[in-house]
């Protein structure tokens, strides 16, 4: 299609369906005051079955726990995907030196970059630490926390240079993290079974509403989700930063044209 | 009121993205868009997805979509290098 | 307390975000922009899913600083968008890998003269 | 009960063994891998089946993740409902799966396992997908087996690769975004997730215009899986140019559990309300019939064999979904049967185009015409694969589709039963110019297949030829073998699915009907590949009526994302105002 005629085209959907959409509108759930018998039970239900302030955290790690495993794979699969895609053209091994656009010159980190980079990487760790440890009972969580972590260690990369961040991040050790996370919570799920109850059963000792420990499997659950968002996006930044630098190979990358 | 407002400044930056055609420019764009997202998200009492958006919208993406950039720009150069030379 | 103006506000904007994501898809001249349109256009539905948990007058469903019997508003559709943005952003990795590789192959990033085959 | 604790594990297992590989692989032998994964598959195919015998013997079993189920009155948790249709889908998956890895055996040569973690990871959300009671689960399932699709297209790294992985994970990730706003509306107006709970609110209020638009934004997605029209554009691009063993997974399996899903979503959840259901007869009737014929004639008009058999996909996709659309016992079983034969036979033709690429030198039919003679056995197969595709009146696939013509006839649409016939027809006359031209030598003259978009690929051809032809003959032999009572069987599921009291099967006589089209079918072949004895005007007579309203449709097919998702928008505004004024 012309571009032209994709947008008419496009136009004109967009206005078909709005006499479906006003016809609609007025039966659309009222924005602040309808109710939800389903998110009713479960905040009366969670502190007081499964001692757990954040009830984002229990639906995620216990109610609706099978969904957050699948999501979990759903992380671990664009990953790996995304490792083969760049893998596949640039082999495994790496490069020493720093891609760049050419006419533009190389500033080398300054020390002050780097003693701020250091200071900042170090908190955003602690940080994310945190605020995985304390997913039952402050916002946050796992899925949070890795993220927070995996860019803490990205200050690395700005503080120290190239070299110290390919010291500090070994690719097999983010896949074997992130494998690990997984395995974790898909073995977290068989404590039940072997107990002769249903996947996921939550049968661990419950603990004290706001400690650490609170919730049973779930600060397990949790401490696995960590680990495989950490190693997930852990992986993601090791491939991407890859792609900054000069690839010897890669003046034979581009395909033949074909006949 | 908070809520409205935020609601209409995310229709605006969301507009801005889809319409700002340079993608430099358009990840500047999306890093204000998640912004703006994230504090929808803490107007509308949820904490935990303010933090993910803040955290996942507003650092990690962006920086994905800038080395994509960077890198597709060092590919074009020593290809036009490449053919200057031929 | 936040009210609101008009009760179908959340529900225009996500279907104004919803609109103007795929046309800035339908129109992308460059694979970066259409990968940023997907984004506008993920961020519609969340609009719509927190809109649709929201509750007026109700604080977030965390019980650490208010007791356990507070109004609260709906965790469930938080969960799911929570998930969703963390597992979203590798996806969006996952296309923006397709791009530049797509573009090493063939030094093209316009989604218009891009068909796979010949 | 020993039974019932198995329910989980179709998935779980898949999954754990995933994660193992991706942290173990390294240390494991060379071949560790592919028997891992392959034992995994038909464990997992294996436990399918022994669940959908209980469910048969005992009734549905519904297993609650978690131990929650109820709070108060309201369902929070997440549920399997194992009945035979869901299991039994499960177990076919499970076993298309095992025969493909075996045929993938030493396809990609590398040191991670990355193949398998991802192809296991992708069985786990077919299966799940398979077997859920909740939307939000169903949901989970259908985006891993999305991404994992995104990454296993992408794999071999050639530039068509990428860019039919860009357009398939660019438009199903639109379409995800439009699940999830479906399950938005569902839930913020039935105020629950679990399918039976949803559907108890829809009955409650049957004539909510925001529950008919949550059911198009869910429908739309599952028929952007489906790949049926205006959302069929992306699998063309994809399944052409996917390394071959992930094809075979896409159109056995993939395509048709979109549709799956979709009888689940229109029977569990909006089978109370009767405006929905009404306008669902009407609506995918018409998407379904337009597809069937729109699938086969560019099917026809294709060299590239992978993207000819992926346009065969998207007809045979529309003649189920023509099942679906009866919302009745004998069209839901007809939909069963079909998908159980289908799965089988284009899996074979898949594996038998992947041979091709390995051992005769590339996939496009014009430029290796002739090269398969050494390899005849392999063109009888596909030929026999082509005539089983026009409706060879053999196995699940025509026990389906006797169904299916059986359920027209009793709405008294006896024409549907004709437009599928010829649409099979169709399809199955390009498989077999394929099969001849390449294993014949026939056809020197090209028809308009000729302008068709193909490309020169080649994949490793180092396996044994018996390795990679075996598992082709074991599903061709298996979709068609006749089972006994095989109708009855798939009316037993298809009650179960739609959870109503079972009917009788109906007894099915043996119509001429697939006779003909094989016939058809054999002689659109002749005519193809005996071009060059045939008068000139008689040639360019059938040219005038085929050639047009192919080039049209194949100019619709740009292969650019932009347009891609245009139609997708079209789509969706025609579905919702369809739906939306129909309650």
């Amino acid at each position: 299609m012309k571009p032209r005629v994709r947008t008419a085209l496009f136009l004109a959907a967009a206005a078909g369906a709005m006499p479906a959409l006003v016809r609609a509108l007025p039966h659309f759930p009222a924005f602040g005051d309808h109710p939800s018998p389903y998110a009713d039970r479960v905040l009366a239900s969670a502190p007081v079955d499964r001692h757990v302030q954040n009830v984002v955290t229990a639906l995620n790690f216990d109610y609706r726990g099978f969904d957050t495993l699948g999501e979990e794979f759903i992380l671990l699969c664009a990953v790996t995907g995304v490792t083969v895609l760049l893998r596949g053209s640039r082999g495994e091994h790496r490069s020493a030196r720093t891609g760049q656009v050419e006419g533009r010159p190389v500033i080398p980190p300054g020390e002050a970059v780097t003693l701020i980079a250091r200071l900042f990487g170090v908190a955003t760790f602690v940080l994310g630490l945190s605020v995985a440890l304390h997913a039952t009972s402050t916002p946050g969580g796992g899925f949070q926390g890795g993220v927070l972590i995996a860019s803490g260690f990205l200050l690395v990369f700005l503080g120290e240079g190239y070299r110290g961040w390919r010291a500090m991040m070994q690719a097999e050790l983010m896949d074997a993290v992130e494998a690990a996370g997984a395995l974790v919570y898909v073995g977290c799920g068989l404590v039940g079974v072997w107990q002769g109850l249903p996947y996921l059963t939550n049968t661990l000792p419950l603990g004290t509403a706001g400690s650490v420990w609170a919730g049973g499997l779930m600060p397990v659950i949790n401490a696995g989700v960590t680990c495989a968002v950490l190693g997930g996006f852990g992986m993601l930044f090791i491939e991407f930063l890859e792609e900054t630098r000069v690839n010897p190979d890669a003046e034979q990358d581009t395909e033949a044209p074909k006949s | 009121m908070l809520i409205d407002i935020l609601q209409i400044l995310l229709a605006v930056t969301g507009t801005g993205v889809a319409l700002t055609r340079r993608p430099v420019r358009q990840v500047i764009a999306l890093g204000a868009n998640g912004l703006v997202l994230a504090l929808l998200f803490m107007a509308l009492q949820a904490p935990d997805v303010a933090f993910a958006q803040i955290v996942v919208g507003t650092a990690a993406l962006p920086m994905l979509f800038m080395v994509v950039l960077a890198s597709m720009r060092m590919d074009r150069r020593r290809e036009d290098r490449r053919e200057g030379m031929s | 307390m936040t009210g609101a103006w008009v009760g179908w506000l959340p529900w225009a904007v996500a279907a104004w975000l919803f609109g103007v994501g795929l046309y800035g898809i339908i129109s992308s001249r460059h694979y970066v922009h259409l990968i940023g349109c997907l984004t506008i256009v993920q961020s519609a539905t969340y609009v719509l899913l927190l809109s649709i948990g929201y509750r007026r007058g109700a604080g977030p469903p965390i019980f650490h600083a208010h007791p356990p019997s507070t109004p609260a508003v709906d965790p469930v559709m938080q969960v799911l968008v929570l998930t969703d943005i963390v597992v979203g952003a590798t996806v969006t990795a996952l296309l923006l890998v397709l791009v530049l590789q797509f573009h090493k192959r063939r030094g093209i990033v316009d989604p218009q003269q891009a068909a796979p085959l010949t | 009960m020993i039974i019932a604790a198995l329910a989980p594990f179709p998935v779980v297992l898949p999954l754990g063994v995933g994660a193992l590989l991706l942290g173990v692989s390294k240390h494991l032998p060379r071949r560790g891998p592919d028997v891992l994964a392959i034992l995994t598959a038909a464990a997992t195919s294996v436990i399918c089946g022994l669940l959908a015998r209980s469910a048969a013997e005992t009734g549905p079993i519904t297993y609650w993740f978690g131990q929650w189920h109820l709070l108060g009155d309201q369902v929070v948790g997440i549920s399997f409902v194992i009945d035979l249709a869901s299991a039994g889908v499960g177990a076919l998956v499970g076993f298309l799966f095992a025969a493909t890895l075996v045929f993938a055996w030493g396809f990609f040569e590398e040191v991670h396992a990355h193949f398998h973690v991802i192809m296991l990871v992708f069985m786990a959300g077919m299966v799940g997908f398979c077997l859920t009671g909740d939307l939000i689960n169903m949901f989970v399932w259908f985006e891993l087996m999305s991404v994992a699709g995104f990454a296993a297209t992408g794999f071999a790294l050639r530039s068509s690769a990428i860019a039919g992985a860009l357009n398939f994970t660019i438009v199903n990730t639109v379409g995800a975004y439009v699940f999830l706003a479906g399950i938005g509306l569902l839930y913020g107006q039935g105020g629950a997730l679990d399918m039976v709970a949803l559907g108890r609110s829809v009955a409650a209020h049957p004539n909510d215009p925001v529950m008919a638009l949550g059911f198009v934004l869910i429908a739309s997605a599952l028929l952007t899986k489906a790949a049926q029209l205006p959302f069929q554009m992306w699998l063309g691009d994809a399944h052409a140019v996917a390394p071959s063993p992930v094809s075979v997974i896409f159109s056995g399996a993939m395509v048709s559990i979109g549709l799956f899903g979709l009888a689940k979503l229109g029977f569990r959840v909006f089978g109370g309300a009767p405006e929905i259901v009404g306008e669902s007869r009407r609506a995918l009737l018409v998407i379904g019939l337009a597809s069937a014929v729109v699938g086969a004639m560019l099917a026809l008009g294709q060299r590239h064999i992978k993207r000819l058999l992926a346009f065969s996909t998207i007809s045979h996709a529309g003649i189920m979904l023509t099942g679906l659309s009866q919302m009745s016992q004998d069209g839901e079983a007809g939909l069963l049967a079909y998908l159980f034969g289908h799965g089988l036979v284009k899996g074979a033709m898949f594996m038998l185009a992947g041979f091709i690429a390995a051992k005769c030198g590339g996939i496009d039919e014009i430029t290796l015409r002739g090269r398969g003679r050494d390899y005849w056995p392999v063109g009888i197969m596909m030929a026999l694969g082509g005539l089983a595709l026009a409706g060879l009146p053999f196995g699940p696939m025509d026990e389906g589709f006797k169904l299916i013509e059986h359920g027209a006839a009793d709405a008294g649409q006896h024409w549907i039963a004709t437009v599928l016939l010829v649409s099979a027809t169709l399809t199955g006359a390009a498989v077999l110019r394929v099969a001849g031209r390449i294993f014949g030598g026939w056809g020197e003259l090209s028809g308009d297949e000729r302008h068709g978009e193909t490309e020169e690929e080649q994949e490793p051809g180092h396996q044994p030829a018996v390795l990679l032809a075996g598992p082709a003959a074991l599903l061709l032999g298996l979709g068609l073998i006749g089972w006994d009572d095989g109708g009855a069987l798939a009316s037993r599921a298809a009650a179960a699915l739609i959870a109503l009291p079972e009917q009788p099967a109906p007894a099915l006589p043996g119509s001429p009907g697939p006779w003909i089209a094989v016939l058809c079918a054999v002689a659109i072949t002749g005519f193809e590949l005996a071009r060059r004895h045939l008068p000139h005007w008689f040639v360019a007579l059938v040219e005038a009526f085929r050639v047009p309203p192919t080039r049209v449709l194949q100019r619709m097919q740009s292969g650019l994302v932009t347009d891609y998702v245009t139609w997708l928008a079209v789509g969706l505004a025609v579905l919702a105002t369809a739906f939306v004024f129909a309650v």
